[in-house]
């Protein structure tokens, strides 16, 4: 029973919609699940800014306060992992998601970045046969998540040698950093045929390719409504295909869950997986159509998924 | 006394004061926090903050500023988790390098009169890149004596509060009561004075800038004691911090006014801030703005004293 | 006019330090164009001449802080021109007080000293440096009242000079020979001054050599024996003290001697006041001045007149009335006056900027037309208004602030000591222009420590404590009833 | 000949050398290719940098420690609020550039009110209200994109001439900042307060005022900043002006602006924005990995300033 346990969410940034809708998600699930009673507090914590010593700090707090667990969205795969082992050496459960933590007494809810990235290429080469030349759109460099994905591009380019990578460029996750970017090398590349993205620089790219006047490559896009929006309305005028892949928010719930397993007593294995959410050519309206305006594309958990989340897990 | 005295003897206490009062509060939100194990984890990451502001206190003596702190320190704490436990020999000669290098941006900013912020500002680009090649993704392992050392637990008195005390004091009898540190600051005064006074300037810009270098690669691997692996973005916002921290404590930016307890002091309060804000449990619309109505109110006390100071 | 006549040389020993055929230019300005100039031993030498001749180059040059064209130094007899740089200079133990201050604000009296003696080391050095310069301080202007923990930002600037003066006279490991006083009385009052002298004499008369630089030619030939005159950049007279009088200084130096101006016929206090207020907490006293007056503020340095002064400034608290535009000209330059990126003229239009707009933008040929003017009427040294004010020689910048506050159109004009440094023919021109404005009805408030410049004043209050303690009428102005109301009586 | 002596005295040209420099090499390494195109999307992206360059300029030059870090924040809630306003209707453009405007006001004021009244140092006031402001955005519009009114993403991305309208206002507006600067009476208090404060007091200026309407106006340029790089990029997000920061500042201070105040100039940020974004386009058209771009980026900028800086009379 976990009626009298409280648990915290140690967030790292919300400067962007995918965090707001992340934490949205969370607010929504999780006080409904005070409401009944399931656990006592489910409080959210957010840094000022996107730092790993803040979130350190505020990971150390939280101990503090006397949570019972904390669910983490960590700056840092390797950075938190003091901060955890306090945690852990103090009682408490630590499940990390989305940016999870490496420390061994945690619990991680991972995406496959890597595979995500490397989807993106094959999903190229079954619409390009012929393959081609690609610009590939990173993060924020040094990051964990950017080397993950873009491992996964380069390991899907090296499978698939039709295709080269003629540019790279940092939009740091930002949609104005992106655009300025991608139009700045642009004039120097050659024909481009696809554009790997990290998520949510899509429609800036898609912008700066306007502006340049060229043929419109196949954008991955990254599940943002306006990206969505972007594709139908060129699916919708001439046809154009791509698909759009990215972590969903609601995640975070998943993690509220499977702390709340944790601290029942259940028996979780340390890594849980959860599938990305992807979007392709025909769910592309249906998708649109449950996504906030503005906003991203996104799916909530509740008690029962997590339980077969854990199910899974310990099938493998 | 006289009146500008007591107001400069007012505003020196005045970072002290806002302390107090700061964890006055905390412990009023949170009587756990008032024990051993709560002092540890409420102050032990002020600890590299507190030796990054120390470090800006350096360069701010001699009228400079120092945009590239955060990013040094992230260099030093991915050097400090990589090659500084692998091969300490190598690590110590990087960390070294690093020092010399401070050294060698202060001879330049002197001798062609450069803006320091726009140097520092270059550097921070090229600390940043050198970081992400030492450690391309976040990992590394904490050196163990390093480990132990942050994580000791001395009796008593918990190990943050004791490495504040000794940083602050060491940093103060260095500059405050060695003779060369009259030296240094007056540099900052008036550098004509002390240049002709027969002082080098020159040596004394590469003495504070080595200083700092010095400050800030103990600032890095302290910071990776704590975090016990690194990332090269790990320390980026101690530029902002330890330049708040160091204002908050009472140095300006112009004239060698500085003070390293003060800075000392400041550094723990901004950490101390970030806390207390997490102790009130607010809503996560308004946490990040809370963060700024606690640094405008931690130094709206001196408005206070201000009256008493003329508008120079 | 050249009367470099030798004089019976006072010593046959070679002189403590000698400078021969120093030359040095700016740019287009020659400051100095083949100066030679030889300090005995034992012996004051007073230099004089106009703002801009080049005393302080020169001294600069001996101190070592600037390299000279061509031209030798000599200590001693032994050339030491090669390589010659502040260290050597003091290793011989040449020392300067120089015009524009060289203590660091941001230390204390004692750290000052410090900065100037390397050898001041070890644990102790805070209290040896302390005592180092309090007994100075005590020895040359015994009742000083500094103490050596104090923050130099917070003493005046008469302190500031004072400590200044006592710190290039301690001695630790390098020895004191010759030490250079360039204009080392501006900010001190007379009592001050005159412990000065006497400290200079009995420093002289112990075997050292000491150049002493000032625009108040009594003191020049009080203290030297012997005087040397420079004009634009040579030596053109050099005599024993006592074959020069004041006006033959005077006319050595290319200037007129004017006639003291005549004091205003009738009282103008007839009307209301311009500006009334009240001068400090207690006074019983209030500060007035009426149109067309010179008021001055007389006293010791330090005591409340430049804070009067700014409560006029900011128009005065409750009760107060002060009536027109302001203006205000500062003695302390570097802190109050100066803008030291800006051009001559820039820095003189400054309170002008409404009269030289044409239209909605500032008129660079209005601003040129106004500082061309000022040159003329108030006689700024400078080849073009276009130069930096720092190229200017300290008398001539302090020459600009006074042409920025009359050509301004103000009312009222504040005046914080701003004779600081300027040379007496300068003096007696800008005595009369302020003669003629306050006959165009403008009012003057002027602290002063000298006395002359109170007689030319129509009304005197002096100042000690931060209260007016004495409300002198013109005809009641006398040099006695200023110093009998500045000293406190049971002191 | 003296001519060209007068020319290489300017303070401004070093970063327009440099800008020069940077282009070269990189139409060399690409033998030409794009070489007119990245000239112009450069114009395109440094007229951003420009318009809130101008505010930061003018902040700097009041003295030391002046200089307002709230920027991005400020881009961030003026390009929220006035395009959730406007809500796409081409009828709001100017209302919502009047709403940007009066978030721009505000901001300022508040900045002003911090550092006069509370008497904070500007540099933690403004880094203090930039949270504050931050926090307003997200609690508005928590991160969801609002797509621009279609006429005002139009005339944000149009061209005459292959220059970009936009770039050409900002080359107006720059003109006229310089007259304001060098030939008003506003102008001249502003460099008179940065190279001694008291001294302008004491002149009869009216410092209070002036430093007051300085900050106001730093908002109000990067109020439209905001306003503008929303039209352009589609929609506000809520990390719009994070690179601005230290941006602004650099532009500022490489275009010939003394850090330590009291001298200033308006040509230089043109030169200096150009540089910039010449400068990444450079690095990602050579396609090095980012650690290398990051050191190179550092190195450059402080080469441009070593060989610019001998030459410049007054550094911080
Ligand atoms: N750094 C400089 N740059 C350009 N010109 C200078 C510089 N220093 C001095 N001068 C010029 O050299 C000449 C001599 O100046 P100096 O300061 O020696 O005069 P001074 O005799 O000390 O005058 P004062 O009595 O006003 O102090 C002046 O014309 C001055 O303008
Ligand atoms: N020689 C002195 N002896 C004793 N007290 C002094 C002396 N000089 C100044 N003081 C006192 O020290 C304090 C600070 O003096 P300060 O010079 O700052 O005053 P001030 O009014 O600004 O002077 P000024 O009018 O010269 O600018 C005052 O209270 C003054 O009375
Ligand atoms: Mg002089
Ligand atoms: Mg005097």
């Amino acid at each position: 029973d976990t009626a009298d346990k409280r648990i915290a969410l140690s967030n790292n940034y919300a400067g962007n919609s995918w965090r707001q809708a992340m934490l949205q998600s969370w607010d929504k699930v999780t006080s409904a699940a005070v409401q009944d009673g399931a656990v006592a507090a489910a409080d959210a914590f957010t840094t000022a800014e996107n730092q790993v010593t803040e979130q350190a700090a505020q990971i150390q707090n939280l101990i503090l306060q006397g949570y019972d667990a904390i669910v983490i969205n960590a700056a840092s795969p390797e950075g938190l992992n003091g901060a955890v082992q306090e945690a852990c050496d103090a009682g408490l459960t630590v499940v990390s998601f989305d940016g999870i933590v490496t420390a061994d007494c945690a619990w991680r809810i991972a995406v496959d970045f890597k595979k995500m990235g490397k989807d993106e290429v094959t999903y190229l080469a079954e619409k390009l046969p012929d393959g081609g030349n690609l610009l590939e759109i990173r993060g924020l460099a040094g990051v964990f998540v950017d080397d993950e994905i873009s491992a996964g591009i380069h390991e899907g380019v090296s499978e698939n040698p039709q295709f080269k990578i003629v540019g790279s460029v940092h939009g740091d996750w930002a949609q104005d950093v992106a655009q300025k970017a991608v139009a700045g090398i642009l004039p120097s590349l050659p024909e481009v045929v696809g554009v790997v993205t990290q998520g949510g620089d899509g429609y800036g790219a898609a912008q700066a390719f306007k502006a340049a006047g060229r043929d419109m490559p196949i954008i991955v896009m990254g599940n943002r409504q306006d990206e969505l929006a972007w594709w139908k309305e060129q699916k919708d005028a001439n046809g154009y295909e791509t698909m759009s892949v990215s972590i969903a928010p609601g995640v975070s719930t998943l993690a509220f869950w499977v702390a709340q397993q944790i601290l029942d007593g259940a028996d979780v294995p340390k890594d849980l997986t959860v599938p990305f959410l992807r979007i392709d050519q025909d769910n592309l309206e249906e998708n649109l159509e449950t996504t906030q305006k503005g906003g991203v594309a996104n799916v909530e958990y509740a008690l029962d998924d997590a339980k077969k989340v854990i199910a899974e897990a310990k099938g493998d | 006394m006289t009146g500008p005295a007591f107001a400069r003897l007012l505003r020196g206490a005045l970072p002290a004061l806002s302390l107090a009062l700061l964890l006055g509060a905390i412990f009023y939100l949170q009587p756990r926090t008032m024990s051993y194990f709560g002092l540890n984890l409420l102050l032990n990451l002020a600890v590299p903050i507190a030796l990054a502001t120390v470090a800006q206190m350096l360069i701010l003596t001699v009228n400079d500023l120092d945009l590239s702190i955060g990013s040094y320190v992230s260099l030093t704490a991915c050097i400090a988790a990589t090659w500084l436990r692998d091969t300490p020999l190598l690590g110590l000669l990087a960390l070294g390098g690093g020092v010399l290098a401070y050294g060698a941006l202060g001879a330049l900013i002197h001798l062609r009169n450069l803006p320091s912020i726009v140097v520092t500002l270059g550097m921070s680009f090229v600390w940043l890149g050198l970081a992400i090649l030492v450690l391309p993704t976040p990992g590394g392992k904490a050196p163990d004596i390093v480990r132990a050392l942050m994580t000791w637990k001395p009796p008593y008195v918990p190990f943050p509060i004791i490495a504040c005390v000794v940083i602050a004091a060491l940093a103060h009898v260095a500059l405050m009561r060695s003779p060369y540190g009259a030296v240094l600051r007056g540099a900052g005064g008036n550098p004509r004075a002390v240049a002709r006074a027969g002082w080098s300037l020159l040596r004394v810009k590469v003495t504070m800038y080595m200083a700092a270098g010095f400050v800030g690669a103990l600032a890095g691997i302290a910071l990776v004691g704590l975090t016990t692996s690194a990332d090269a973005n790990i320390a980026l916002r101690y530029t902002l911090l330890s330049i708040a921290g160091a204002i908050l404590g009472g140095s300006e930016f112009v004239g060698g006014r500085v003070s390293p307890i003060g800075a000392v002091i400041g550094a723990i309060t901004l950490t101390l801030a970030a806390s207390f804000l997490s102790f009130l449990r607010l809503n996560p619309d308004f946490q990040i703005g809370a963060q700024g109505a606690i640094l405008i109110l931690v130094l709206a006390l001196r408005a206070l004293i201000g009256r008493a100071e003329k508008d120079r | 006019m050249q009367e470099v006549d030798s004089g019976p040389a006072p010593a046959l020993a070679p002189a403590a330090v000698s400078l021969a055929g120093v030359e040095k230019r700016f740019g287009a300005v020659t400051a100095l164009a083949g100066v030679s100039l030889a300090v005995p031993k034992g012996a004051c030498v007073g230099l004089v001449g106009h703002n801009g001749a080049g005393k302080s180059t020169l001294m600069n040059v001996l101190a070592g802080t600037l390299a000279p064209d061509t031209g030798s130094v000599a200590i001693t007899g032994r050339d030491v021109t090669a390589g010659y740089a502040i260290a050597t200079a003091r290793e011989n133990g040449v020392r300067c007080i120089f015009q524009e201050g060289s203590l660091c604000p941001n230390l204390t009296v004692a750290e000052n000293a410090r900065i100037e003696h390397p050898s001041l080391t070890g644990f102790s050095w805070r209290t040896d440096a302390g005592r180092l310069i309090r007994q100075k301080l005590d020895e040359i202007f015994p009742g000083h009242g500094i103490r050596p923990g104090a923050m130099v930002a917070d003493l005046s600037i008469a302190r500031r000079q004072m400590v200044e003066i006592a710190r290039a006279f301690t001695v630790t490991a390098s020895p004191v020979d010759v030490v250079i006083l360039d204009e080392p009385t501006s900010s001190l009052d007379q009592t001050i001054a005159e412990q000065l002298l006497a400290h200079i004499r009995r420093f002289v008369e112990a075997g050292g050599s000491a150049i002493f630089i000032s625009h108040l030619l009594g003191e020049v030939l009080e203290i030297s024996d012997r005087v040397v005159v420079m004009r634009d950049g040579k030596v053109v007279a050099e005599r024993p003290a006592r074959d020069f009088d004041r006006d033959g200084l005077v006319a050595a130096m290319g200037s007129v001697a004017a006639a003291a101006s005549a004091a205003p016929a009738a009282s103008r206090r007839t009307a209301a006041p311009r500006v009334d207020i009240d001068a400090g907490r207690g006074s019983t006293v209030r500060l007035t001045a009426h149109t067309g007056e010179i008021v001055g503020l007389a006293g010791l340095a330090g005591h409340g007149q430049t804070d009067a002064l700014l409560t006029v400034f900011d128009g005065g608290g409750a009760g107060d009335r002060v009536e027109g535009a302001v203006a205000f000209i500062a003695g302390d330059r570097q802190t109050d006056g100066a803008f030291p990126l800006w051009s001559i003229a820039e820095n003189l239009g400054i309170s002008s900027l409404g009269a030289l707009r044409r239209g909605r933008l500032i008129s660079t040929a209005a601003e040129d037309a106004l500082a061309a003017r000022w040159r003329e009427r108030i006689g700024i040294r400078t080849p073009d208004v276009w130069n930096p004010l720092l190229s200017l020689s300290g008398g001539n910048q302090q020459k600009v602030l006074f042409a920025r506050a009359l050509a301004s159109d103000a009312d009222i004009i504040l005046m914080d000591d701003p004779m600081r440094g300027v040379d007496v023919g300068t003096k007696q021109e800008v005595y009369k222009i302020l003669r003629e404005e306050a006959d165009k009805g403008r009012t003057f408030l002027w602290y002063t420590t000298e006395m002359d410049e109170l007689l030319i004043c129509d009304h005197v209050y002096v100042f000690r404590d931060r209260m007016i303690v004495a409300d002198l009428a013109r005809a009641d102005l006398t040099e006695e009833a200023v110093i009998q109301a500045s000293f406190r009586h049971d002191a | 000949m003296s001519a060209i002596a007068k020319l290489a005295r300017q303070p401004w040209i070093f970063a327009f050398v440099a800008a020069v420099a940077v282009w070269l090499a990189t139409a060399a390494f690409t033998h030409g290719q794009g070489a007119g195109g990245v000239l112009s999307v450069a114009f395109t992206f440094a007229t951003f940098f420009v318009i809130v360059a101008i505010g930061q300029m003018f902040v700097v030059t009041l003295g030391p420690g002046n200089v307002d870090l709230s920027i991005p924040a400020t881009m961030t809630l003026a390009g929220t609020v006035s395009m959730k306003i406007m809500d796409g209707a081409n009828w709001m453009i100017l209302p919502g550039y009047l709403i940007a405007v009066a978030v721009g006001l505000v901001v300022g004021l508040f900045n002003v009110a911090l550092i006069r009244l509370l008497r904070i140092p500007p540099i933690i006031a403004t880094l203090s209200s930039s949270f504050v402001i931050q926090s307003a955005a997200i609690w508005y519009n928590r991160g969801l994109r609002v797509k621009p009114p279609t006429l005002l993403a139009d005339f944000t991305t149009a061209k005459i001439f292959g220059l970009p309208v936009l770039a050409i206002i900002v080359i107006l507006i720059a003109a006229v900042m310089h007259v304001v600067l060098t030939r008003t009476v506003y102008g001249r208090t502003v460099i008179a307060i940065g190279q001694n404060a008291r001294a302008a007091r004491l002149a009869g200026l009216d410092v209070g005022r002036v430093r007051l309407a300085t900050y106001v106006m730093c908002a109000v340029f990067a109020a439209s900043c905001g306003y503008v790089l929303a039209g352009f990029s589609g929609g506000a997000a809520l990390n719009m002006g994070q690179e601005y920061l230290l941006s602004s500042i650099a532009v500022v201070v490489i275009g010939g602006t003394s850090v330590a105040g009291g001298f200033a100039n308006v040509p230089g940020l043109w030169g200096a924005a150009l540089f910039l974004f010449l400068l990444v386009t450079m690095l990602n058209t050579f396609g090095l990995g980012a650690g290398v771009r990051l050191v190179l980026t550092g190195l450059i900028i402080i080469t441009v300033i070593v060989i610019a800086g001998g030459s410049r009379a007054n550094a911080r």
